[in-house]
């Protein structure tokens, strides 16, 4: 009787312990699985993504288009914007070829290292070895027209004269853009950033390549872009006469290499490595292109001493047997110019 | 608990009020919308074909109810968008089903609308998926030296027809057929239709 | 079984055969009703909760609804919508390709042109303020009710246009039966007729009309011994429906290229490889340059439950946060398409789109140039797929191009 | 309307957990208790003064299992008959879902028809007739009173098998109503209906006969299926009045409650008994009893909806679902007390008897299923679970390893004492344990996680739907492994309960034939 006693308590114990583990661990599930209805189970475990961080960049955070103002001034910021989005049509008559500023200045001038315009516009006044003066931003913007744009070609001929609305427009977009920015400070992610020297330095064969295996898809095996049905340029021509003028600075063969390296292609910024970078870049900048809008009555090789001079670039040199800097064919008109009427002509 | 009647009785109450809850409820709910503009009537060879669809049992793997995007990422696989209660008022027996061995069904008319296609897949599925666990339906087809001028002939790729001769649709196979291809609920539903919106809140809450 | 009715001391006692079941009657343990209470408040609460589910997917269905129509209120917000990415917001265009409004012609004759411009679309050289454009102008009939194309043709007549005159979506519905079925406005010179004192403008280039070969006609719409034909699937004007794309104004090497990396494995679908590999290259050819040719309003809707505004914003101006470019940045600025590689996005089906972006994001399709689509689908959430497969089924319907518009800019050229 | 159907789902969860409330209160303040002189009375009228300190209690059994004992044993060979061939048929469907190609020349060989096959004929054939054969054995015993119109079952017995078989062979031509559990042509189902009236009324009868005046917890259980189900089986196989989304409705209405108010109470109240009748001790707590039984009643009833989660059926029916689903767990809880703290307590029963091994194992798995069962009604949890064979393994957790495991020991419990002799081969019991617990754990560890696997596959719109299926490709051959490891125990069950039908010492392998 007494044994019997003992073993039922030792029974009772074991069978507690028993019930109590096992009854425990369903309760955890349990307690688990209500958790994870409830949503209070962290993302990593329940496997739910967790809500997209926003702004988690380094870079400094430009304003969205849903935030311009209303108001004159907002007007102009959206002036700006078009301007800038579409430069060919609302700067047209200081476009001379088939560019826009967003080409470069990629995410209308909000994506860090394709120069945006945030961390530019405070840096203005600045001095510019380019043409060895203070440039104001207009200063600047003006340059861009030049050379960029290459305003020589286009119906008025030449950049925007100083005082142009287009002016005020586009720096006043700039100066939205970089609200809450710092001033006086080279900012992060400004320019286009540096990509180092290799080794084996640059060079054009090699680059063709580069050029070939990464950029044609878009660009054209022959660089000269793409176009949607209508006609409108979708990937922009890299050289010939429709593209940057020899004074462009992305006619130099490091600034075009930090531009691919950090931009290009689009959407896999970095994917290619410093010395396809410096290659490409080359191959690119190996091509003919509109003249330097400073040459003027000077020769190439006059042009290259005064403008190039130290630059890394093949302005006045011989490339495959030809001289490089002399310039594409000038249109017939202007580019942009109205077209010949038709038939019996009315008055334009 | 000594007594035998009062014990039936609440048993039996408690299950009513079941009822009330979860048929009768829901029933009179569903039976207050009106039958969706866009949805027919089956006609009656995609009667007879929803017949073959019932009796060869595809309810144990397709199901018929689209899932919310808020829950699963149905309509990106082309399952059609979330299902509601309107969408049915033609289907007896319902055929929703409660499991995906294959995929859903509601919208393969639209999904899959070539009718060479469907009897190629019935005839044997892994002539095309060569993964696919669907059982083959030979007995809706049969053999034939050559096609009559009223055969629907199955398209196959060499190995998965016979040696000589075409493969023909039976006219169940056909029947089948045009019941999958009128499988279509595509149409725009009211914001009030009815169906399970308890996971909405899952994503704007997040 | 032995029946033990006596215990014996020490040895474990085995019930009688006899030993009827009962209840003894301890207590219901306390953690019992804990759990009974706690498991109260939390039905409850659940129960609280879920009330606000249906209203919320109520408002989701409700925006789903609008969005099918288009949420735009007002000429602005129609114009800003569905005319300003090509057009541009300030209505000048884009030199050398897309006409101005601003002060055009047509602009000027009045909302009754517009809204029948609106509703056909254009697909030929048309000539606006002095210059000649290709002409290539999606129908907004499907895309737009006429209370809507009413308000907008209303709204450009004024803004750009200066008249007073406002239509009403009565006459809208009038010119709608008018002009149904009567295809694109042949460019200028068709619409020459409707404008008065409007300047020349240039021919119609004669467009050869190849016959559709038989045999491509066969394959099209009859199939053969081991082949679907292509109608069965994808209908027959090729429009596609669900996650069967529409084919109809993809561009010729595109679809060429598709078929033959199905062909060679190199794109991953059970049933196109299966008809794939059934097509030799002429073949493929020929159907590749009849479906780029073919001339469909779009049928797609969004349907994927998908934030629009959200959509919208991936395909004009991208997520850069992200590393995800404007989809129009590649696929040409209203999603019309750009060369062999770069495929006509707008009015594709959305559950297509949504499913290929997915088949990217997870390694299953790899045919992409420089696995630039991989590296994209991989980086957008999939709200964000479904938001953007939404918003471009949302777009009028590609024209389908004409083989030399789809040249490459040529430099130098005496247009430029 | 939104504020209406609100209204209407607080309302019936509010009425469940009032009721709740009131029983807690009741068994608190003692409304139910039996007092030690009610407690008496349990045991017999003319019987004994009281409990025996160690609760062995004697009364003469012998008159009342002979009266139940034709009807029990036509029941228990009926259920094994369509226990083997519905078990066959499981193997094929399985079979089929990795061997597609096989079987393939005919209809009635095509997986949905051998799929509904092998459900109907377990779920009516194998599981329905053994816990009515059990219903037959232990309510006459608990009532103390020979079972009444003992010829009535008898009758009720070829009903129910001719109902069955015609069934069958109507799957095979094809001809089903199309719905899951309710594959019967409702003409067949009013032919079960019948045969249940002939089960009912002998029960009832001996029910108001009875010679105790409390009625153990068992019985509880099965007067409340006795009505539950005929109900159940009424309404949902009306034809012609259901349509659409609310035939769905009535569909998962019943079929969950078959699970829940049929098959739930057999297996239960069964375990309920045999338990404490094997190891001759007394349930642990008479409380427990009370919410274990009217929380099943309460909460079970309106669970069914949760098949249909996120489907086209109102929110709130849902919702309410969901919450009556997790609130089963108080009772299962309290259920679950109730009977492993009985068997813990006494773990030296469970190496002396073979049929409450069975049992227990049975009555543990209840708990996980129902465990299970709560927490997969969880939105979250049903979302992945949802649509997979998952499912299909909590199912088989709640049918074949709770109730039919339940019902095996049951039979090995009962057989030899109706029959007055012992199993010829003990081991062949053991061996009939091990193959279907080891064949039941392939077959749901298999399914579990390969349909956990699928249903992640089919939640990641990146991975295709031809990736959802093979990847579960190994977890279906291996739940063919397990499924056939189970059908060879039934046969091995089959072989020993003919074996004891048979005169004494007969061998054991002439019995399958001669039967």
């Amino acid at each position: 009787m007494s044994s019997e006693h003992h073993d039922d308590a030792g029974q009772g114990r074991s069978a507690k312990r028993l019930i109590f583990a096992a009854g425990g661990g369903l309760a955890l599930v349990a307690i688990g699985a209500l958790m994870l209805e409830a949503g209070w189970v962290p993302g990593w475990i329940s496997g739910r993504a967790p809500a997209p961080d926003v702004a988690e960049s380094a870079y400094f955070q430009p304003p969205s288009e849903a935030e311009i103002p209303d108001g004159p001034f907002g007007e102009a910021v959206k002036r700006g914007r078009d301007i800038f989005m579409n430069t060919s049509t609302n700067a047209g008559d200081y476009v001379g070829n088939g560019l826009t500023c967003a080409n470069c200045h990629l995410d209308g001038g909000r994506q860090p290292m394709s120069a945006p315009m945030w961390a530019a516009y405070g840096r203005y006044p600045m001095y510019r070895a380019k043409n060895d003066q203070i440039n104001t931003m207009e200063d600047r913007v003006m340059g861009c027209f030049t050379f960029s744009m290459n305003a020589q070609h286009s119906v008025a001929g030449g950049p925007p004269p100083h005082g142009s609305d287009i002016y005020r427009d586009l720096e006043s977009y700039f100066y939205w853009l970089a609200t809450g920015a710092p001033t006086n400070v080279l900012m992060e992610g400004s320019g286009f950033g540096k990509v180092a020297k290799t080794e084996l330095g640059y060079s054009p064969e090699r680059g063709e390549q580069v050029f070939a295996a990464n950029c044609a898809v878009c660009h054209g095996p022959d660089g000269q872009g793409q176009t949607d049905a209508n006609g409108r340029i979708v990937f922009p021509p890299l050289w010939g006469p429709n593209s940057y003028n020899w004074g462009a600075g992305m006619a130099r063969i490091d600034t075009a290499a930090a531009f691919v390296k950090n931009n290009m292609p689009l959407s896999q910024p970095g994917k290619l490595t410093d010395q396809e970078a410096w290659d490409v870049a080359a191959y690119i900048d190996s091509h003919e292109r509109p003249k330097d809008a400073r040459q003027g009555e000077m020769t190439v090789e006059q042009t290259r001493q005064r403008f190039h001079d130290g630059d890394e670039t093949y302005y006045g040199q011989q490339v495959n047997g030809a001289l490089l800097g002399v310039g594409t064919p000038g249109p017939e008109r202007p580019v942009g110019a109205p077209e010949l009427p038709i038939g019996p002509t009315p008055l334009e | 608990m000594n007594r035998y009647l009062p014990l039936v009785l609440i048993a039996l109450g408690i299950l009513a009020f079941a009822t009330l809850m979860l048929v009768i409820a829901p029933g009179v709910q569903i039976a207050q919308h009106a039958v969706p503009k866009g949805l027919n009537p089956y006609s009656e060879q995609e009667s007879r074909g929803r017949e073959q669809y019932v009796s060869l049992g595809c309810v144990y793997c397709h199901s018929q109810q689209p899932r919310s995007p808020d829950q699963a990422p149905d309509v990106e696989r082309g399952w059609g968008r979330p299902s509601v209660a309107g969408d049915y008022v033609f289907d007896q027996p319902h055929q929703l089903g409660t499991m995906r061995t294959g995929p859903d069904l509601l919208n393969v008319g639209v999904r899959l609308p070539s009718e060479s296609w469907h009897l190629t897949h019935l005839y044997q599925p892994r002539a095309i998926f060569g993964w696919s666990i669907m059982p083959a339906y030979p007995y809706l087809f049969e053999e034939k030296a050559e096609a009559g001028p009223e055969d629907t002939v199955v398209v196959l790729p060499k190995g998965f027809g016979p040696e000589s001769g075409v493969v023909v649709a039976r006219q169940a196979a056909l029947d089948l057929t045009a019941y999958l291809l009128a499988l279509d609920r595509t149409y725009p539903v009211p914001e009030d239709a009815l169906r399970d919106d308890g996971y909405a809140d899952r994503e704007s809450g997040s | 079984m032995t029946r033990i009715n006596k215990q014996k001391p020490g040895k474990i006692v085995k019930p009688g055969e006899d030993f009827e079941p009962w209840e003894s009657h301890n207590p219901v343990p306390l953690p019992v009703i804990w759990i009974a209470v706690a498991l109260g408040i939390w039905g409850t609460a659940l129960l609280l909760q879920e009330q606000d589910s249906k209203v919320v997917a109520q408002a989701e269905r409700e925006a789903g609804e609008a969005a099918a129509h288009d949420a735009a209120e007002g000429g602005a917000a129609l114009f800003l919508a569905n005319c300003s990415t090509c057009h541009q917001p300030n209505g000048a265009g884009v030199r050398l390709a897309v006409p101005p409004l601003q002060d055009s012609e047509f602009a000027k004759a009045g909302p009754g042109v517009v809204a029948q411009i609106l509703l056909r679309g254009i697909d030929g050289p048309i000539r606006v303020k002095g210059f000649t454009y290709d002409g290539h102008m999606p129908s907004f009939a499907e895309a737009l009710d006429d209370a809507e194309v009413a308000q907008l043709a209303s709204y450009v007549g004024a803004r750009f246009g200066g008249g007073e005159t406002v239509l009403a979506p009565a006459e809208v519905a009038q010119l709608r039966m008018t002009h149904s079925g009567s295809g694109s406005w042949q460019g200028g010179a068709e619409l020459a007729s409707l404008v008065a004192d409007l300047p020349p403008q240039p021919p119609m280039p004669a467009t050869a009309e190849a016959g559709l070969d038989p045999a491509i006609s066969d394959l099209i719409f009859a199939g053969k011994g081991d082949v679907w034909s292509c109608a069965s699937c994808h209908g027959g004007l090729g429009q596609g429906a669900e996650n069967t794309p529409r084919l109809a104004g993809l561009s010729q090497g595109y679809i060429t290229k598709q078929l033959h990396d199905f062909r060679q494995g190199e794109r991953h679908n059970e049933h196109m490889s299966f008809v794939a590999k059934g097509l030799d290259d002429a073949e493929i050819d020929g159907l590749a340059a009849y479906y780029a040719g073919l001339r469909v309003d779009s049928t797609a809707q969004p349907a994927l439950g998908g934030d629009l505004a959200r959509g919208e914003q991936i395909a004009l101006q991208g997520d850069w946060g992200l590393g995800v470019p404007a989809c129009f940045s590649c696929h040409g600025p209203s999603g019309f398409g750009v060369g062999a590689e770069f495929p006509a996005l707008a009015a594709q089906q959305p559950a297509y789109v949504a499913s290929q972006l997915a088949a990217w994001a997870g390694g299953h399709r790899n045919n992409s140039p420089l696995g630039l689509m991989d590296r994209i689908s991989e980086a957008l959430p999939e709200a964000d797929r479904r938001a953007v497969s939404d918003y471009l089924a949302s777009l009028p319907a590609v024209p389908a191009p004409e083989p030399q518009a789809m040249a490459r800019i040529e430099g130098g050229e005496d247009e430029l | 309307m939104p504020i209406t159907m609100g209204l209407l789902l607080a309302l019936s969860f509010v009425v469940s957990l009032l009721a709740l409330a009131f029983l807690i209160w009741a068994i608190a303040t003692r409304q139910f208790a039996l007092d030690r002189a009610h407690a008496a009375t349990v045991f017999g009228k003319g019987g004994a003064d009281g409990p025996d300190t160690d609760g062995t209690h004697l009364f003469d059994t012998t008159g009342i299992d002979k009266v139940s004992a034709r009807p029990v044993r036509l029941l228990i060979l009926g259920a094994i008959f369509w226990l083997v061939l519905g078990s066959v048929f499981g193997v094929i469907a399985s079979l089929k879902l990795h061997w597609p190609d096989w079987l393939n020349m005919a209809a009635p060989l095509t997986f949905g028809r051998m799929r509904a096959l092998h459900l109907n004929l377990v779920a009516y054939g194998w599981l329905s007739q053994i816990g009515i054969a059990c219903m037959f054995w232990i309510l006459p015993r608990i009532f103390r009173t020979p079972l009444r119109a003992p010829h009535l079952p008898v009758i009720g017995f070829w009903l129910w098998n001719i109902a069955v078989t015609l069934g069958a062979l109507a799957f095979a031509r094809g001809w089903t109503d199309g719905e899951e559990w309710l594959e019967f042509p409702w003409q067949l189902d009013m032919l079960l209906v019948l045969a249940g009236v002939f089960f009912v009324v002998p029960l009832v009868k001996t029910a108001r006969a009875r010679e105790v005046d409390h009625i153990y917890v068992t019985g509880w259980y099965y007067l409340a299926a006795m009505v539950w189900f005929p109900a159940l089986f009424f309404i949902a196989n009306l034809p012609g009045i259901h349509y659409g989304v609310e035939e769905a409705t009535v569909n998962w209405w019943f079929a969950h409650n078959v699970l829940g108010l049929w098959l739930t109470p057999l297996g239960v109240g069964a375990a309920y008994y045999f338990i404490p009748k094997i190891i001759g001790k007394p349930i642990y707590s008479y409380s427990l009893s009370l919410i274990g039984f009217w929380g099943l009643a309460l909460f079970y009833s309106q669970v069914g909806i949760h098949h249909l989660i996120g489907g086209p059926v109102p929110t709130w029916v849902v919702t309410l679902s969901v919450v009556h689903s997790v609130m089963m767990f108080i009772p299962v809880i309290a259920v679950a007390i109730n009977q492993h703290v009985t068997v813990a307590r006494n773990l030296w029963a469970f190496k002396e008897s073979l049929p409450l091994r069975f049992i227990s194992f049975g009555a543990v798995m209840y708990t996980l299923a129902s465990f299970q069962g709560s927490i997969e009604a969880l939105r979250s949890v049903n979302s992945i679970t949802h649509f997979t064979h998952y499912t299909v393994g909590h199912a088989h957790l709640g049918a074949y390893a709770f109730v039919s495991i339940v019902m095996f020991g049951a039979a090995y419990h009962i057989m030899p004492r109706m029959m007055g002799r012992e199993f010829a081969h003990p081991g062949l019991i053991r061996l009939h344990f091990w193959l279907v617990v080891l064949g039941f754990a392939i077959y749901f560890f298999a399914l579990t996680i390969g349909g956990t696997l699928q249903g992640l596959a089919m939640l990641d719109a990146t991975r295709s739907f031809a990736e959802s299926v093979i990847l579960t490709k190994p977890y279906l051959e291996a739940r063919s492994v397990g499924g056939t490891m189970m059908t060879l125990g039934h046969i091995l069950f089959a072989i020993n309960i003919l074996g004891i039908l048979r005169k004494p010492r007969a061998v054991a392998q002439s019995a399958v034939a001669a039967e």
